[in-house]
């Protein structure tokens, strides 16, 4: 019993458990159609669904933590480190100051509309944990259309944060609400598309099949040259669709004061927090599943390293924050429609095209079109020429 | 006061500035009031200074009498005044004429009084002086 | 290439996260409870009136030039009756009220007779605040020693003077850069 | 509300579409108004019809009370006005009273002055440049690298004056305190380290496409409009206007020292940031020239304790970080000025805020505010 499926052998056994002693416990008291296998099935669902409600949260909670020391160390300072020791209970800490924390509802908001869309924006995301392999075999639902049910799921948010921006009746989270949807909806597209290019060259929207699909170490999508650009589509796109860094913009603190959620507080804003988290971190799931080969890896076990490769991509995110101004609303527009769009669709025709060629000249003509077209596409959406302007001093 | 300092008239001001800008002095750096109380004046201090020749202060005094001052305003030759204009109308209460309209600049538009003129008394010594409405009251 | 400055600036940040690891002017926090900071010594406290060591007698003689040459009027003294109903070179009363001073050390300035000085106590921070904010004579005197250990250069500037006190204020040493003669009120 | 902005509502016609311009109130309580100033712009979805700013948040009469209180007691009071720039401030109104009074300070408190000056200009632009890209969305990383330079000065500024902002440093006839021994190895320490740290800052930001794309055509001010809206200072320079106080009016002893003036091109945001990092450069030769020429000898001239000016007027002006900071003072003999008048860069260069910001977004309009780079303690008083 390797280390691989050490947690597929506990869930057995714990379901085993179930049949032997919780059946002949309970069968007096359940109704007669409850057969044993019936019983195994339900308790084999409640394990995962458990597991999953237990383990997200914690690895969100701690992800916040690790982005605040992250993001501190980038800015030479210390990050938490009073509340516990290095900080560790700095996220408990928030939890319970978000608990505390009085809910104001805005004397004039939609009172109903305000208080479900904290709701309508945490449920989709943890919905969207169902279909990410953890591992061999360590999955909730194992959906043959597993991508099309995140990527669907993931959308509702969008709805959401507009529920939140019109119930405020706040100018500012109003305005913030309506640049939600429009970033929200544009970068849908090119994420989309990124991620039928993989599904196309798997052929099965199922996550384990492309998993499966990306066998040994260069068996990895990334490193095909249409893998590669359609990772980084997927990269820009992701961090729009969680209102990442540099394309912030509903809540960008210094100009819209705090976007759609500036009307909310205690819980409630506990729960949009817990929902930009929980959306990131499982688009950096799906990335690795889609682009780094899942569970895929030499030596240690699938689990380990599919959580490695999900917390190098959330690093990318953290680093995103550390650096980047936000972008502006037009140019946030013209760079999906005017750059990111074209792009993936011309990895979705390069992608078609080396499927049919031989692999190593497919991989080099793939490689020589794609940077083609990137280089090409730039040049419109260069209108700031790389500006090497230096003021002329005069005396 | 270094530099130049010439003494005008309500009349010949925009004439004086209109000779100055033309002299190449195109940046007016300072315009403020003061109140001569001795006198029952108050006087209007103009700073020119020339960008391109970089030639020191012209300096134009203007006395208005201190009941009803009224000035030309030099907003249609140099936006620079605008700002400075509105400060002295709302602290010494100079009326200026000739431009678009005048509205407090630091103090809330129902504040009753000029607080720089050196005759002016709080309305509260010890509590600061409280809104003409909340007097109503 | 157009995302070139993105990458640049990606490098930067990270190099300010990896060093920040091993080299010490890339993490300049400092723990403040635990570590401090050493204050320069013409820290601008409140200030405070100096007596002497020995004598334990107040060198302030209520000459009132303090509380004329401050801005805020945070200072109030009045001069003490001698027994014999004359009015004695000593303060009976001075109050300093904290609301007001903004430590900006011109009274110490003004002082011909060196007999206040800026303290170096920040941490005023009280949970509850018992005693109104105005300071009065013995929450405000410290011996001149410690004024030579926050600020020495300022206390040999403020060298205490040979002669007895009550003589008048004879002139005192006259090179001296802090506080006395030349500075105007 | 007012009938339909059809004059210059920019986008459409609005008698087709009926709708109405949005009025939105940006402060004075607003993360990015640095401090409480207040724009009330209408909106035209996101773009900005009408920008209208409102003043007096802070207004506490300095001038006022500068009329109730001797030209001494006026010292800590002018620290408080642009409170970023203390010793700045305290030099320029130090200057102001001698030009009054005649008085010259001795050769070692000109030198004292300058280096304390440009000091205050590296602090000054350090914070303006960090919290520009604060404002644009960088979250603090650039705020912090400043701040981390600026932190040494301040220690520098504690050890000299006693105080990290409000310093209090300047005397009517030269400077309070000499400088203490070792000061002088500290700040060349500084200054020789200063450059690598800059590089780094714009290896971080200017050639940051995002940042570029920000700020490049932002908020353009015109040469001839800012010389005659009298903007002063690094936003009339980066419109390509080459007038610096320093060099126009030749005082205190900068005519001794060799450094040049960084001119923008085009007068937009990029530039505004541009020319405040060449000025920090500069500022830095000045520095090492003064640090190396520093003479000996006093550092006050003799002044009556009870400083009576004559009668009669004087404005001193000096290139402060932000611009021309003057005070105009008119003494009547006694020991407390008549007027007492501070010409406001901050305030002054706000007067072209609406022309440079019709047309931009939202977003812009914060940036642009943020490259005039005003202090609320300046522009109210």
């Amino acid at each position: 019993m390797s280390m691989d499926n050490v947690w597929i052998a506990i869930k057995q056994a714990a379901v085993g458990a179930a049949r032997d002693v919780l059946y002949p416990l309970l069968d007096p008291v359940l109704p007669a159609w409850i057969t044993p296998e019936r019983l195994m099935m339900f308790a084999s669902a409640v394990i995962s669904v458990v597991s999953i409600l237990v383990i997200v949260p914690l690895v969100m909670m701690y992800l916040t933590w690790a982005e605040r020391k992250v993001v501190g160390r980038m800015q030479n300072r210390f990050g938490p480190n009073r509340v516990g020791w290095f900080g560790l209970l700095q996220p408990i800490a928030d939890a319970v100051k978000m608990l505390t924390k009085e809910d104001i509802v805005p004397a004039r908001g939609d009172r109903f509309v305000h208080l479900m869309a904290p709701v309508l924006i945490l449920v989709p995301t943890l919905l969207v944990y169902a279909v990410i392999p953890f591992g061999e075999g360590m999955i909730a639902a194992d959906l043959d259309i597993g991508v099309l049910y995140f990527l669907a799921l993931s959308s509702v948010t969008t709805l959401a944060v507009f529920m939140a921006g019109w119930a405020s009746r706040n100018k500012y989270s109003f305005l913030g609400g309506m640049r939600a949807v429009a970033q929200m909806v544009s970068y849908e597209i090119p994420l989309v598309i990124a991620a039928v290019v993989v599904v196309m060259r798997v052929g099965s929207l199922s996550t384990v099949a492309i998993v499966e699909a990306q066998a040994g170490l260069f068996g990895w999508f990334v490193f095909q040259p249409w893998g590669l650009f359609a990772f980084l589509i997927f990269l820009a796109a992701m961090t729009a669709e969680a209102n990442r860094s540099p394309f912030d913009l509903p809540e960008g603190e210094s100009e819209l004061v705090a976007g759609f959620h500036t009307e909310y507080s205690g819980m409630k804003f506990g729960m949009f927090y817990l929902a930009e988290y929980f959306s990131a971190l499982a688009q950096c799931f799906l990335a690795a599943t889609l682009f780094f080969g899942g569970w895929k890896g030499p030596l240690l076990p699938g689990w380990i390293w599919i959580f490695l490769k999900t917390f190098v991509l959330v690093f990318v995110l953290f680093l995103f924050r550390g650096t980047f101004p936000r972008v502006r609303v037009d140019q946030l527009m013209g760079f999906t429609w005017k750059f990111l769009l074209p792009l993936a669709l011309t990895t979705v025709f390069v992608a078609g095209l080396t499927y049919y060629l031989p692999p190593v000249p497919g991989w080099i003509v793939g490689a020589v079109l794609l940077t083609g077209t990137f280089f090409v596409l730039m040049l419109p959406n260069r209108r700031v020429t790389l500006v090497r302007r230096a003021c002329r001093l005069e005396n | 006061m270094n530099g130049e300092v010439r003494q005008v008239t309500a009349q010949d001001l925009l004439a004086e500035v209109g000779r100055l800008q033309a002299a190449g002095f195109d940046y007016l750096s300072l315009v403020t009031a003061v109140d001569f109380i001795a006198e029952d004046q108050i006087e209007l201090v103009y700073c020119f200074y020339s960008i391109a020749s970089r030639k020191g202060p012209v300096t134009l005094k203007l006395r208005l009498p201190r009941t009803a001052p009224r000035a030309p305003s030099l907003l249609p030759l140099f936006r620079s005044a605008d700002l400075q204009e509105r400060e002295i109308y709302d602290l010494f209460g100079v009326e200026f004429e000739g431009r678009p309209g005048i509205k407090r600049l630091l103090l809330w538009d129902t504040f009753q009084g000029h607080p720089l003129r050196k005759d002016f008394q709080p309305d509260d010594d010890d509590r600061p002086v409280i809104m003409d409405e909340r007097r109503g009251q | 290439m157009y995302g070139l400055g993105l990458l640049k600036g990606m490098y930067v940040v990270l190099r300010n996260f990896v060093e920040s690891y091993y080299k010490p002017e890339r993490l300049v926090t400092v723990q403040y409870p635990e570590e401090r900071r050493p204050l320069p010594p013409r820290f601008r406290g409140f200030p405070f009136l100096i007596y002497d060591d020995d004598s334990g007698a107040l060198r302030c003689v209520a000459c009132q030039l303090c509380a004329k040459a401050c801005p805020a009027t945070c200072i109030e003294l009045t001069m003490a009756k001698g027994e014999d109903g004359k009015p004695a070179k000593r303060p009976e009363t001075y109050t300093l009220d904290l609301g007001l001073c903004m430590q900006c050390g011109l009274c110490v300035e003004a002082c011909p007779f060196a007999a206040l000085a800026m303290d170096h106590d920040f941490e005023r921070a009280v949970i509850d605040q018992p005693e109104p904010l105005r300071l009065g004579i013995d929450q405000l005197r410290r011996p001149f020693s410690y004024l030579e250990q926050i600020n020495p250069e300022a206390a040999n500037a403020l060298a205490p003077k040979p002669a007895k006190t009550a003589a008048g204020a004879e002139e005192r040493p006259a090179k001296s850069s802090h506080g006395g003669r030349e500075v105007t009120t | 509300m007012d009938e339909h902005m059809s004059a210059n509502a920019p986008a459409h016609d609005p008698e087709l579409l009926d709708t109405d311009l949005l009025e939105l109130s940006i402060g004075p309580q607003h993360p990015s108004t640095h401090g409480v100033f207040r724009m009330v712009a209408k909106l035209d979805g996101e773009n900005i019809a009408a920008l209208e700013p409102v003043f007096g948040y802070l207004h506490r009469c300095h001038e006022k009370i500068g009329e109730s209180l001797t030209y001494l007691q006026n010292m800590p009071m002018t620290d408080r006005l642009d409170y970023i720039c203390g010793p700045a401030n305290n030099i320029a109104y130090a200057i102001a009273a001698e030009k009054l009074a005649g008085i010259q300070p001795p050769e070692r408190a000109e030198y004292i002055r300058v280096i304390m000056t440009e000091l205050t200009r590296l602090v000054n632009h350090l914070l303006l440049v960090g919290f520009l890209t604060n404002d644009l969305g960088a979250f603090f990383t650039p705020v912090l690298y400043a701040f981390r330079e600026r932190e040494k000065i301040l220690d520098i500024f504690e050890a000299i004056t006693g105080g990290r902002m409000c310093t209090n440093y300047a005397r009517i006839g030269g400077v309070a305190r000499d400088f203490p021994e070792g000061i002088t190895a500290e700040i060349r320490t500084l200054i020789d380290a200063f450059p690598r740290f800059l590089d780094e800052f714009e290896l971080l930001l200017s050639e940051n496409e995002i940042l570029q794309n920000r700020c490049v055509g932002t908020g353009v001010l015109a040469a001839a409009a800012a010389v005659n809206a009298g903007i002063s200072g690094p936003v009339l320079r980066a419109s390509g206007v080459n007038y610096d106080i320093r060099k126009a009016d030749g005082y205190s002893i900068y005519p001794r020292f060799d450094f040049r003036v960084p001119v923008g091109q085009t007068g937009d945001t990029y530039d505004r940031y541009l020319v405040r990092i060449c000025e920090m450069r500069e500022s830095l030769k000045i520095l090492r020239q003064a640090l190396a020429g520093l003479p000996d000898g006093p550092v006050q001239a003799k002044v009556p304790k009870l400083f009576k000016p004559p009668r009669g007027d004087a404005y001193g002006r000096i290139e402060g970080p932000k611009g021309e900071l003057g005070f105009y003072l008119v003494s009547d003999g006694s020991t407390k000025p008549f007027r007492y008048k501070v010409r406001p860069p901050s305030l002054i260069n706000l007067t072209l805020l609406e022309e440079m910001c019709v047309g931009h977004k939202i977003a812009d309009a914060v940036i642009i505010l943020g490259s005039i780079d005003i202090v609320l303690g300046e522009v109210d008083r």
